[in-house]
């Protein structure tokens, strides 16, 4: 019953159901090999969803992340092909500095100006991506223009599974320390859950949210080299609309878009489940056409679930009321 | 106690000299001075506003002084930010409970200094097993692992006082520590401060409690209007002379209340319920009655006060006005009715910041004001002018945000809006709360004048003189409940302070 | 005084219309007094088309021929342009009768369709099962083949067209698709892909499944972008055509119109060193047969487009 | 006696006349923006200044603002709609259905506007009646109702529209002014009227600033958002039918992306995106301000997507500007 109530519980067991129907249509959908596939295939937006779930924990929003993941993979793209011979983990360097002073650029706007978060991350919305058209001139770099190493290192095996398997593990057990062990984590928390108390508490509120859109920038610049590889492709429009895929997969992971609550098991969580549901539909032969009808729907439920857990009790005044 | 604190022998563990701080439009410390000595409690006194907060604030690196400097083993330093202070020694129990709801206890206590294993990161074991050990020094028997949200605002409050501790201090400051806590707590409290004058540090205790300040404190500096206006030995002064230092006047005269006469009852509530808040409320208030609702903070006051308006619901209950059953659903239809609640929380609540002053007045008086649906600016205006000027408002125009208003002229503004909507019955929540002086008068003299004219009045207030002054008949409640109902006659604060607090047995305290 | 003729595309920055303006580019040179505008929105839209088609009309270009993001919703706008005087061909991807003048296809359709379901049925003899990965939904030249590609699909004997999945033109859509075909079709041997980001993309999930050699990728690509697949053996061979001569007969198309020719069922249009076209009832007409590219032949044309 | 205290001050109604109060406001910011970007794009095409290309051009922006002036009113009450994009697909979807079924011009009008209002609905019981914050609500519904849209069309799309359905996107009232041109200024008078003239409009600004207290001074809060989640509803029905009609033709994906540029435009007009101010005249001239930017741009060829960097940057100069023009003048002043 008490972990019925948790939400991480309750979206385990979501996501369980989800799996268990599909199985009775479609077994193989569960084998092992198969779970780790759209698993593989889910990566990404994992990454994406734990630099976003920083930022909405400290009560802002980063509407740019898909723009800047686009932009910080055709920089990669172009990285690798003016200089095939760079060895790939400058590239995926280079993609992340890159990611982290787009995302700094976000973050000293609402820093330093005070300017709304929604306002600031539209706006770069639109730049980020048009700076890919004004690089480029709109021109695609395609898989033959790559070199083999570079679109190689996602797809490369390791231990049974892909690199791009591994290096969202990696990622999340990084935001797992970085979230729950160190000073910087914890202030995330602090600043979205009360910037007010946070001053008291000596966190810097504006600096704090700073870092959280250098850490959302970051990775969205590996994300950035990891779609490109994967995909062996860039342009102007990859990832469009993708924002809201990750904000989504952080809203139904239980991240109060008000701030100050969530977990890094709930970011993981919310984007597994969208990822389940992207990867179930055409396999047991919904049509694809109601996959975004369906993806809503759960949105709505999911928020609605939420909310319901958030609902404050009210404050029991009265004493036989607290003893029950 | 020491007796030698006073001597020259002994140097402060800090000083200010000469602090100034200003916020648009208020001079909230002029050139104030203060020293604070290891083994000493100082109690700071002053009235709402005087600057007492501001003074913590500036000493705890939230706020920093326009002018100024403050001193350390007498080495001057500055405190950039909260931190700074903190890691200087300074630490404080703010008079607002500034915890984060959704951390645990422990956390709540240690952060921003939690201590960390060696390769750097936050050690959750040792976090906690410190957390509890600080909480049992505070007198709180809690399991820091619990989230904060989950606990009472008293319970609130003593982690807030295991947080001060966490620091090493040599200074400690509490800005009214008292106010949300229990007999049993603030007894617990007093043994605490008498261990940390034991252990050398300066304590530095703000409270508008006079028996606490005489009992535990061993100086006084007294505030009036962001200035210091004295200061010594609390074994040389007496009660009087505080307050008097701290008014400027006798006190009398603040309460202007006048002799009604009373009349029938306007408003009766009946077996007024709710699940968590509060339970079998039946009253009546009378035309031309001020009725007092006096009660420690988290009483439940407010909450009931809402549910008469709609805001909260009640799970059971019946009111009558003038005889007739009302059902009211939302505050637009207790408005409608003759019912207005000024509530407690101006920010929040009662004023509209970013608004002017005249749409603020005029919010729920616009079907008056207005014809068919459409706004007439002429009608606001004259509304909001009559109103304004009958509470003595200060303000450059009438289209000024209410923002950029002191905090006593928002009061005004907010009380003259639920005024404009000419009710039968206003229900006051804490209306003087963080006002200067004279527009308390102001608004008492008011608060009097409707009474005359045959308003009912409920008057919440946790301030015994302000209850004691106004209210010809005053309901005490604890926990959700009425425990105490008083006829003017036989009023004491003695009687009010232990219905409010439970207590059966006359304290030992000495009553305000 | 130079005649402006602007030419459309789906999207900026597409390997494939690049390669057109080139040679768009090429006619106006032959032709002297041509200036061509290459213009198209920076996502396939038709609203984005709209916006664009609507600047072109204020800016009084001669001619328009646009390769269209959706068949119906661009006609309203050029309806107004031919009201105002301005030239409308569509060509590769067509716009409804009424929006233009006359429609150039790359290739007559029925040869298409039949052509992407040889290229997959020459190299299964035993027959099997084949998928179809397209572009939009919305694509009307794609809708095309596929259907014609449905016509003549029992001459292919054993050859079963299992389903047709959509990848928007968009590399990562067009991946996930392929991915989920590997998965719902266990028997797959053949992956049609009629264009020409879906192709490459296809080719990339085949390989990233390990199934070169089991599943063979085919459909229409350019040859820049499919050697490395011909290469690595995901693809046995792709066809197209060539995309310069496409953008060069359209220019000279829409010139011929400028200078008095009509477009009318069975008119014969010049299109300059690509000779004439001929219109049908519905004012379309072909330009040349597909190529078919392969290990022999791909590394020298990936050179050129 | 009290009273004695009560010495009535004069307090003056306005400090400042009206005149002044404009000269310093976000308008007059916005209307030098306009200015300049007009004045601009004169002298770079000989194309601009011709009243049969300005007509065009309204087209860039009369749907979009329509929605504009309800989102405006959603954004100033402290909430958002990100879902009207969806709706107008929704709602087309649901004309070209009703096409197939043999309905006509009436009757398609009725259904766009109905679906609109049905959307607004959901979206306004969702948010008020369980108290869920609009942003992913409106993010859910945005899927929600363009997947509808999608299961109904699939790949296919609707065309076929009546002849006379024709005049709400293509049609002229009189001489260059279209339909829709037309519509959009009578809409800007109707917005305009009721945010600033009505008791609804104090209210949404009330609510805005804050909503507790508002609620506190008897203001229907619920309700209150309540219509304007309807209205913003109705007013993407109405875009709908226009862009519909304009296009002749119904694709699920019709108005993809939209709903970021009409919010662009409702922030670039002055409204706080926090809620509790912002002005219908300032909307007004965004929507002409980015009809003029893409348009002007347009006939210069540039890309749609070097257009969309001058709007961002827009966006984000035109709010930190008067942030940073502040501060150098504090700075200035000590
Ligand atoms: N952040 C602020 N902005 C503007 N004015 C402020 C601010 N903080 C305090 N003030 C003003 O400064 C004055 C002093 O306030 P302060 O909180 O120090 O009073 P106090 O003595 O602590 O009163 P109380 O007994 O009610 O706690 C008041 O007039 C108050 O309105
Ligand atoms: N558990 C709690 N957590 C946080 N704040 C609390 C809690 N309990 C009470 N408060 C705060 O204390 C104040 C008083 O609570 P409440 O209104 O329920 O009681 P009251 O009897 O009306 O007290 P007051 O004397 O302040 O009017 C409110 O401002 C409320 O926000
Ligand atoms: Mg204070
Ligand atoms: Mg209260």
């Amino acid at each position: 019953m008490r972990l019925l109530k948790n939400r991480e519980a309750l979206l385990v067991v979501a996501t369980g159901v989800l799996l268990a129907l599909v199985a009775m249509r479609f077994p193989a959908f569960v084998a092992p090999a198969n779970l780790a596939r759209v698993y593989n295939d889910t990566s990404i937006l994992i990454i994406l969803a734990l630099g976003q779930m920083a930022v909405i924990l400290t009560r802002c929003i980063d509407l740019s992340m898909a723009a800047n993941l686009a932009l910080c993979g055709m920089a990669a793209a172009m990285v690798n092909t003016a200089f095939p011979g760079l060895p790939i983990p400058l590239v995926i360097l280079a993609a992340m500095t890159l990611g982290a002073s787009l995302g700094m650029v976000n973050g000293t706007l609402v820093w330093k100006l005070d300017i709304p978060p929604i306002v600031v991350t539209l706006g770069t919305l639109t730049i980020y991506r048009g700076l890919i058209f004004v690089l480029t001139d709109g021109k695609w770099i395609n898989a033959h223009e790559m070199s083999d190493a570079f679109k190689a290192l996602p797809r490369l095996e390791l231990a049974g599974a892909p690199v791009l398997s591994w290096l969202s593990l990696a990622i999340i057990a990084l935001m797992f320390v970085v979230m729950s062990r160190t000073p910087l984590g914890r202030a995330f928390y602090a600043v979205g859950g009360n910037p007010h108390a946070a001053i008291y508490t000596g966190i810097d509120v504006g600096r704090t949210r700073f870092f959280a859109y250098c850490l959302s920038g970051a990775l969205a610049g590996l994300s950035g080299y990891l779609w490109v590889s994967r995909y062996a492709v860039a342009y102007v429009d990859i990832a469009a609309g993708f924002e809201l895929d990750i904000i989504a997969a952080c809203v139904i992971g239980g991240i109060s878009i008000a701030g100050g609550i969530g977990s890094v098991t709930g970011a993981v969580l919310g984007a597994l489940f969208l990822g389940v549901i992207k990867n179930a539909l055409p396999v047991i032969n919904i049509s694809p056409f109601a996959q975004m009808a369906i993806s809503g729907t759960v949105i709505i439920i999911a928020v609605a679930v939420n909310a319901r857990a958030e609902r404050r009790k009210g404050r029991v005044i009265l004493r036989k009321a607290e003893a029950v | 106690m020491l007796q030698d604190t006073t001597t020259s022998r002994i140097k402060p563990a800090i000083a200010l000299e000469g602090i100034s701080k200003s916020f648009p439009g208020v001079r909230a410390l002029s050139d104030v001075s203060l020293a604070l000595y290891p083994g000493s409690v100082t109690a700071l006194v002053g009235e709402n506003g005087a600057g007492k907060s501001t003074l913590v604030k500036i000493l705890t690196g939230i706020y920093q002084p326009d002018a100024g400097v403050i001193r350390i083993a007498e080495t001057e330093t500055t405190f950039p930010t909260a931190l700074a202070a903190a890691r200087a020694g300074v630490t404080a129990i703010h008079q607002e409970t500034v915890l984060f709801d959704e951390l645990s206890v422990a956390e709540n206590i240690f952060l921003g200094h939690a201590p960390r294993n060696r390769f750097g990161l936050i050690d959750w074991t040792k976090l906690n097993a410190d957390a509890a050990a600080l909480l049992q020094r505070a007198g709180a028997d809690l399991d820091p692992t619990i989230r904060l949200r989950d606990l009472g605002i008293a319970r609130k409050h003593l982690v807030a006082i295991a947080r001060a501790l966490s620091v090493d201090a040599r200074v400690v400051i509490m800005d009214e520590p008292t106010a949300a806590l229990s007999h049993k707590e603030i007894h617990e409290l007093y043994a605490l401060i008498e261990r940390l004058k034991a252990d050398g540090k300066a304590i530095l205790f703000i409270s508008h409690k006079f028996d606490e300040i005489f009992r535990i404190a061993d100086r006084y500096t007294v505030f009036r209007d962001g200035a210091m206006v004295g200061e010594g030995l609390i074994a040389d002064v007496s009660q009087d002379d505080l307050v008097r230092m701290m008014v400027g006047r006798a006190v009398d005269s603040v309460y202007p209340k006048k002799a009604v006469e009373i009349g029938e009852p306007v408003l009766t509530v009946s077996g007024y319920r709710h699940p968590t808040e509060f339970d079998d409320i039946n009253f009546e208030l009378r035309r031309g009655e001020i009725l007092g609702f006096y009660g420690l903070i988290g009483a439940g006051r407010s909450e009931f006060m809402q549910s008469l308006i709609g805001v909260t619901r009640p799970s059971a209950g019946a009111i009558r006005l003038d005889g007739e059953v009302l059902v009211i659903r939302s505050p637009a239809e207790a408005i409608r009715a003759g019912i207005v609640y000024v509530p407690e929380e101006r920010g929040r609540q009662g004023a509209i910041i970013g608004m002017p002053i005249f749409q603020n007045v005029t919010l729920p008086s616009l079907s008056h004001t207005s014809r068919s649906g459409f706004l007439r600016l002429a009608n606001e205006f004259a509304l909001a002018r009559e109103y304004t000027s009958r509470l003595d408002l200060r303000a450059a125009s009438l289209d000024q945000d209410v923002g950029t208003l002191s905090g006593g002229n928002q009061q005004k503004v907010v009380i003259a809006k639920w005024l404009a909507t000419r009710p039968k019955v206003i229900i006051l929540d804490e209306p003087t709360k963080g006002i200067d002086i004279g527009s308390k008068a102001a608004v008492h003299a008011f608060m009097s004048e409707l009474a005359a004219q045959g308003l009912s009045v409920i008057m919440v207030s946790s301030e015994i003189p302000e209850i004691m002054g106004m209210s010809d008949r005053v309901i005490v409640m604890r926990e959700g409940r009425i425990v105490g109902r008083f006829e003017r006659p036989v009023l004491t604060a003695e009687t009010l302070v232990r219905a409010a607090a439970g207590i059966e047995a006359p304290s030992e305290g000495r009553a305000a | 005084e130079n005649k402006k003729i602007a030419l459309v595309v789906k999207a900026l920055g597409i390997g494939f219309f690049e390669a057109a303006n080139k040679g768009a580019q090429e006619a106006a040179k032959e032709l002297g007094d041509v200036e061509v505008i290459y213009t198209g929105p920076t996502s396939t839209t038709a609203e984005g088309q709209i916006e664009v088609i609507n600047s072109l009309i204020a800016q009084k270009v001669d001619a328009i021929a646009v390769s269209a993001n959706d068949t119906d919703a661009l006609v309203p706008a050029l309806k107004k342009a031919m009201d105002r005087g301005i030239k409308v061909i569509s060509w590769d991807s067509g716009v409804a009768k009424e929006g233009r003048m006359m429609h150039l296809n790359p290739s007559s359709n029925a040869l298409i369709g039949n052509m992407i379901i040889k290229l997959a049925a020459d190299h299964l003899p035993e027959g099997g099962d084949v998928a179809v990965l397209s572009a939009s939904a919305t694509a009307t030249n794609q809708n095309t083949w596929i259907a014609e590609m449905k016509k003549v699909q029992d001459n292919y004997k054993g050859i079963n067209v299992v389903t047709t999945v959509y990848g928007d033109d968009l590399a990562d859509k067009s991946y996930r698709e392929t991915q989920g075909l590997i998965q719902s079709y266990p028997n797959l041997k053949a992956i049609i892909a009629p264009t020409s980001v879906g192709i490459v993309a296809a080719a990339q999930a085949v390989t990233d499944a390990g199934k070169i050699g089991e599943i063979n990728v085919t459909g229409l690509g350019l040859p820049s972008e499919m050697a490395g697949h011909v290469k690595s053996g995901a693809s046995k061979s792709f066809a197209i055509w060539n995309p310069i001569d496409l953008g060069y007969s359209a220019t000279m198309i829409a010139y011929n119109l400028i200078n008095g020719a009509e477009a009318k069922p069975g008119a014969e249009l010049k299109m300059g060193r690509m000779g004439t076209v001929k219109l049908d009832e519905n004012n379309e007409g072909a330009m040349a047969d597909p190529f078919v590219y392969d290990a022999s032949n791909v590394e020298e044309f990936a050179k050129i487009f | 006696m009290a009273d004695a205290q009560l010495s009535p001050r004069n307090i003056p109604d306005r400090l400042q006349g009206r005149g002044a109060r404009l000269m310093k406001s976000w308008e007059a910011l916005l209307l030098v923006v306009a200015t300049a970007i007009f004045l601009g794009n004169s002298l770079a095409s000989p194309y601009f200044l011709d009243p049969w290309n300005l007509s065009d051009a309204t087209f860039n922006f009369t749907e979009k603002a329509m929605i504009a002036f309800a989102m405006a009113l959603v954004i100033i009450s402290g909430e958002i709609d990100l879902s009207v994009a969806s709706i107008i697909a929704l709602a087309s979807t649901a004309m070209g259905y009703a096409v197939q079924l043999g309905f006509d011009t009436p009757a398609l009008v009725a259904i766009g506007l109905g679906v609109g209002l049905l959307c607004g609905a959901a979206n306004g019981l969702l948010i008020t009646g369980l108290g869920l914050p609009s942003i992913v609500v409106t993010i859910g519904t945005m899927s929600l109702f363009r997947g509808l849209a999608f299961i109904v069309l699939g790949d296919q799309a609707f065309t076929g529209y009546p002849a006379s359905f024709s005049w709400f996107g293509q049609g002229y009232v009189w001489w260059v002014f279209s339909f829709e041109f037309t519509l959009f200024v009578l809409l800007a008078v109707i917005y305009g009227v009721l945010l600033h003239k009505t008791n609804f409009g104090r209210t949404v600004y009330a609510i805005g600033n804050n909503q507790t207290a508002a609620l506190f001074s008897g203001v229907r809060v619920g309700r209150v958002k309540f219509m304007l989640f309807l209205m913003t509803g109705l007013m993407a029905g109405l875009a709908s039918i226009c862009l519909t009609s304009r296009l002749g033709s119904t694709r699920p994906s019709i108005a993809l992306g939209w709903e970021l540029e009409i919010v662009t435009m409702v922030v670039l007009g002055g409204v706080s995106i926090l809620g509790g101010s912002g002005t219908i005249p300032g909307v007004v001239l965004a929507a002409l301000i980015m009809g003029m930017v893409t348009f002007g741009f347009g006939l210069l060829n540039v890309p749609g997507i070097v257009m969309s960097i001058f709007i961002g940057l827009l966006l984000i100069s035109v709010i930190a500007l008067p942030i940073l023009w502040q501060r150098a003048r504090r700075r200035f002043a000590q």
